[in-house]
């Protein structure tokens, strides 16, 4: 059976190419980059090479790139590393709904050492309101964190709007790249935040690879300490692997992006017309302004891990928004925020797209979907036709 | 890790559930759970003489909670009502040789709504069986706000 | 021309066979062990298989491992994640002069942050004094830190005997297993401290992964926050590739540690010996009771970063104790607690070994070195013949 | 990070250093430095007429201390007393097209070497040049003890 993978949200295969440029550096180009003799020098200017990639995808300055082992932690790092440089007063945390978890734990972490908090909640679209943002977002506030789009229903945010805001109130600016930057091109000179995070798995390259963009003079200290390494921010002996494939996946979404994008824009808005066919079904997020390569429809009446599961058993990969799914048995926060049900919540499902992914994909899943979602209405109780 | 993953058998239930459906001429109905906690089932019986002569089910939820109620009813069609009343949500998990940790709750609801539907028969018999009825706040337990409830499985 | 390695402290090379267990898992394995689908299931259960063989190699149960980004990481979560559950009164940390600059730079974290430090100093073999210990070691003392061995000069410290006083006063103890897991067998099970850090690069598996034992029972918080991953004390997706690999490369070592690691006595003894032939040289650390990969050797009237780079030009790659080298002028802080004067610490080097070493690469750098020392100590206003 | 690497200009007078050993028949010798601090310079001059005639160096210390007293010498040697005493530390890097910024104190203290014996050649001849006298401080930047002076490089 041929598989669908339509769940890069959760994951995504690491290019072969990237994998061909970290192989050397495992077995031959071993060295520490600190090393002084000839082993040090080849991962030392692999390491640099991979940081000016990583920066020219976003426009930094390559010193302005600390290389971490992921999304999650650069996010624990943009959020809790500036706590002791903050300007009196300034005790308070603004987040969104649209947050992911790591950025919704962190924040409650910061919660529980003393500061506080503030989630911004979500519009039907699941856009933040400049309204509420605006009453929010104060003098007290030391930094705001959204993402550049919601990583489950796609919505993308107004983040010039908010940096405005977080300007005006002397706050810091992270923004979370993490499931936007391999398909929507982002700046630092246009638009400037302090704190950007980058995952290498979610540009193609591989696992356990992330970074933090921290703008030059922003005061930051590291969380994980030891050797001083990366600036001081991050210490550990350096992934060199794991960050010349960064550098490398950084480089072909570079170059790539404004190819693959539009086309995962064609294949998204294909599969949402093709499930609305389904009735009783319903697109999550913004019908515009969203990410290419994500789709998010809920299906009344049935429940999301069944409807995985049957997918999957047709050789179909997708995530849930569902109780039922993954490590935790609460309904996505985000659907709520935008004002779903608790029942609507758990009938959701995400399509997730990476480059690999055709048209044929969508036409597939249209054309398996009814039959799942009529088999399960079929035995739900809530289903009265 | 294998705690994630569901049973064959499971998969089996869930793929080709046991005595799906409404029944026109059900003696007793029995209804629990909520669409809000993402599972809810309703299990309808017919009763000849002291047995389960026939039983359906239908099931909003994952595939544990479908897999779980085609189980029961699988256990418990031509039963006696007696040892019908008896059932436990172990020998539901058993017959479904083993549930993950976090879907065991799916096999407490299905026996839940099974003693519903016999509360109900009863009830409708004038027998006041309040050992059989059902509790009101099933499903709250992985309801909550707190992060703990968000927590990881293990 | 031929290179030897002999600065395997720095970095190790990856295992060919390792590297080939990893690479289904960027492009072929590359689901999200979360995930429910057909995609989560190899890499699940590989990581399963990965936590075993970590686990086995020092006789843990496997719920007792979780996976962290490297060493570095492993030892801050070790000295910081208990804090939260320390007794009444329990407000000191004790490590050593003997351990790596992670546990001295975490600790000295942990000081600022308002707890207290102590810090054993060596005696000249660099083992520290039990006598020391029984003096530093009270009821006010939430964990004592100490590496199996001197990462440095290779000196095995008295585990068992600090193991009892750290017990009697009701502290945690973490042992530093960095640099000693590939070549020295370890069980849990014999020595029952409460959290032991490893590393995977130290194993001859991929960088940037690593490993805390903790012990069940062991009151602990993680510091990296989201989505609840390893129990709760390590979020973040996994990066399942460097697991497999970690723990491919503990199943060799596990295999295979008791054929090279005597190999690695003699060529370490026969590299010593030979050196020590060089007038006005001195071995530093203990002469038997050192990790078998260890040969740190000190030259009077000469510079260490001079040497290391003449040896360099010869095709060998060492690592020095000098205040010249690396990335701070400072020397080593062992070498000093040891009682060497600055210029003695300045003059030394390290040599560390891995299982690709030979015989050979010891009567090599023995029939190198003296002419090294000489044409630098025919420059130095220090020597005086 | 090529802050970290030596130019080639620095290995090559590492390698082969120019000017090195004793002078029998110095007229000054100027030593600046301490082994303590890792490193330590020696410079013998011989001086005729108003010209350095000739120079040697001893130098105990790492490759960038080698190199930039070795650079030094050849500088100067043949150079007027006047013009050597306005030599710069800018002017030996420069000579060896760089040095990494942890290095460049290296090239303070070789200037220092300097200034040491053409004090001293001076102070032979009676004439107190208190602006050549070297400081007696020198190489205690790098040597503290606080976690700032061990902190990484940038
Ligand atoms: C928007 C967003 N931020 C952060 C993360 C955390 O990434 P990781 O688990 O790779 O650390 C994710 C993970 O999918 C994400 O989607
Ligand atoms: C004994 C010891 N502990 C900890 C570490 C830190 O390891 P890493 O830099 O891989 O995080 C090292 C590094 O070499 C070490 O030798």
């Amino acid at each position: 059976m041929k598989r669908i993978y339509l769940d890069s949200n959760s994951a995504m295969p690491t290019r072969r190419e990237v994998v061909e440029e970290m192989l050397p550096f495992f077995t031959e180009h071993y060295g520490n980059p600190s090393s002084i003799h000839e082993l040090g020098k080849k991962p030392r200017r692999a390491m640099e090479v991979a940081r000016e990639r990583v920066a020219s995808l976003i426009g930094s300055d390559p010193s302005e790139i600390i290389f971490t082992s992921g999304a999650t932690e650069s996010i624990n790092l943009a959020l809790r590393g500036p706590i002791p440089f903050r300007g009196p007063g300034k005790d308070r945390i603004v987040i969104s709904q649209a947050d992911h978890q790591s950025v919704r734990a962190t924040s409650a972490a910061i919660e529980n050492s003393g500061l506080r908090r503030s989630v911004l909640e979500l519009d039907g679209s699941g856009r933040i309101s400049m309204e509420e943002a605006e009453r929010t977002i104060g003098e007290d506030v030391y930094m705001v964190s959204i993402p550049f789009a919601s990583h489950e229903v796609g919505t993308l945010q107004p983040l010039g709007e908010v940096l405005e805001l977080v300007k005006e109130h002397g706050a810091l600016f992270h923004i979370d790249l993490t499931t936007s930057a391999f398909q929507i091109p982002f700046d630092v000179k246009e638009l400037d935040a302090d704190l950007v995070t980058l995952s290498s798995v979610d540009l193609m390259g591989p696992k356990g690879v992330g970074a933090l963009f921290v703008r030059k003079g922003t005061g930051i200290s590291g969380l994980i300490k030891g050797g001083g390494h990366e600036r001081g921010l991050r210490s550990g002996s350096e992934n060199i692997p794991g960050i010349v494939g960064f550098g490398a996946a950084a480089e072909y979404v570079k170059q790539n992006m404004s190819i693959y994008s539009p086309r995962l824009c064609s294949i998204r808005d294909h599969l949402i017309k093709g499930l609305l066919g389904i009735p009783d079904s319903h697109l999550n997020g913004h019908p515009k302004s969203r990410l290419p390569n994500n789709a998010n429809i809920r299906f009344d009446y049935v429940e999301g891990e069944s409807m995985l599961l049957l997918l999957d058993m047709n050789g179909i990969s997708v995530s849930s928004g569902s109780a039922c799914t993954q490590k935790n048995l609460e309904p996505s926060r985000t659907l709520l925020s935008m004002g779903l049900r608790h029942e609507e919540a758990h009938g959701s499902l995400q399509f997730t797209m990476n480059p690999d992914n055709t048209m044929e994909d969508a036409k597939y899943v249209i054309s398996i979907m009814p039959e799942i979602v009529e088999q399960l209405r079929d035995m739900s109780p809530l289903y009265n036709p | 890790m294998t705690r994630l993953e569901y049973t064959k058998k499971v998969l089996e239930h869930f793929k080709n559930p046991r005595n799906v459906g409404e029944m026109e001429d059900a003696d007793a109905i029995g209804t629990v759970g909520n669409p809000v906690c993402g599972d809810m089932m309703e299990l309808s019986i017919k009763v000849e003489g002291d047995k389960i002569e026939d039983i359906k089910f239908r099931t909003f939820g994952c595939a544990s909670a479908i897999a779980t109620t085609s189980m029961l009813t699988e256990l418990v069609k031509g039963m006696d009502l007696k040892d019908a009343e008896n059932i436990k949500w172990a020998d539901v998990v058993k017959g479904l040789e083993g549930l993950p940790p976090v879907k065991v709750h799916c096999s407490l609801l299905a026996v839940e709504a099974l003693k519903a539907a016999l509360y109900e028969y009863y009830r409708k018999k004038g027998i006041n069986r309040t050992d059989l009825k059902p509790r009101d706040d099933e499903g709250d337990e992985h309801h909550g706000d707190s992060e703990k409830a968000c927590g990881p499985l293990i």
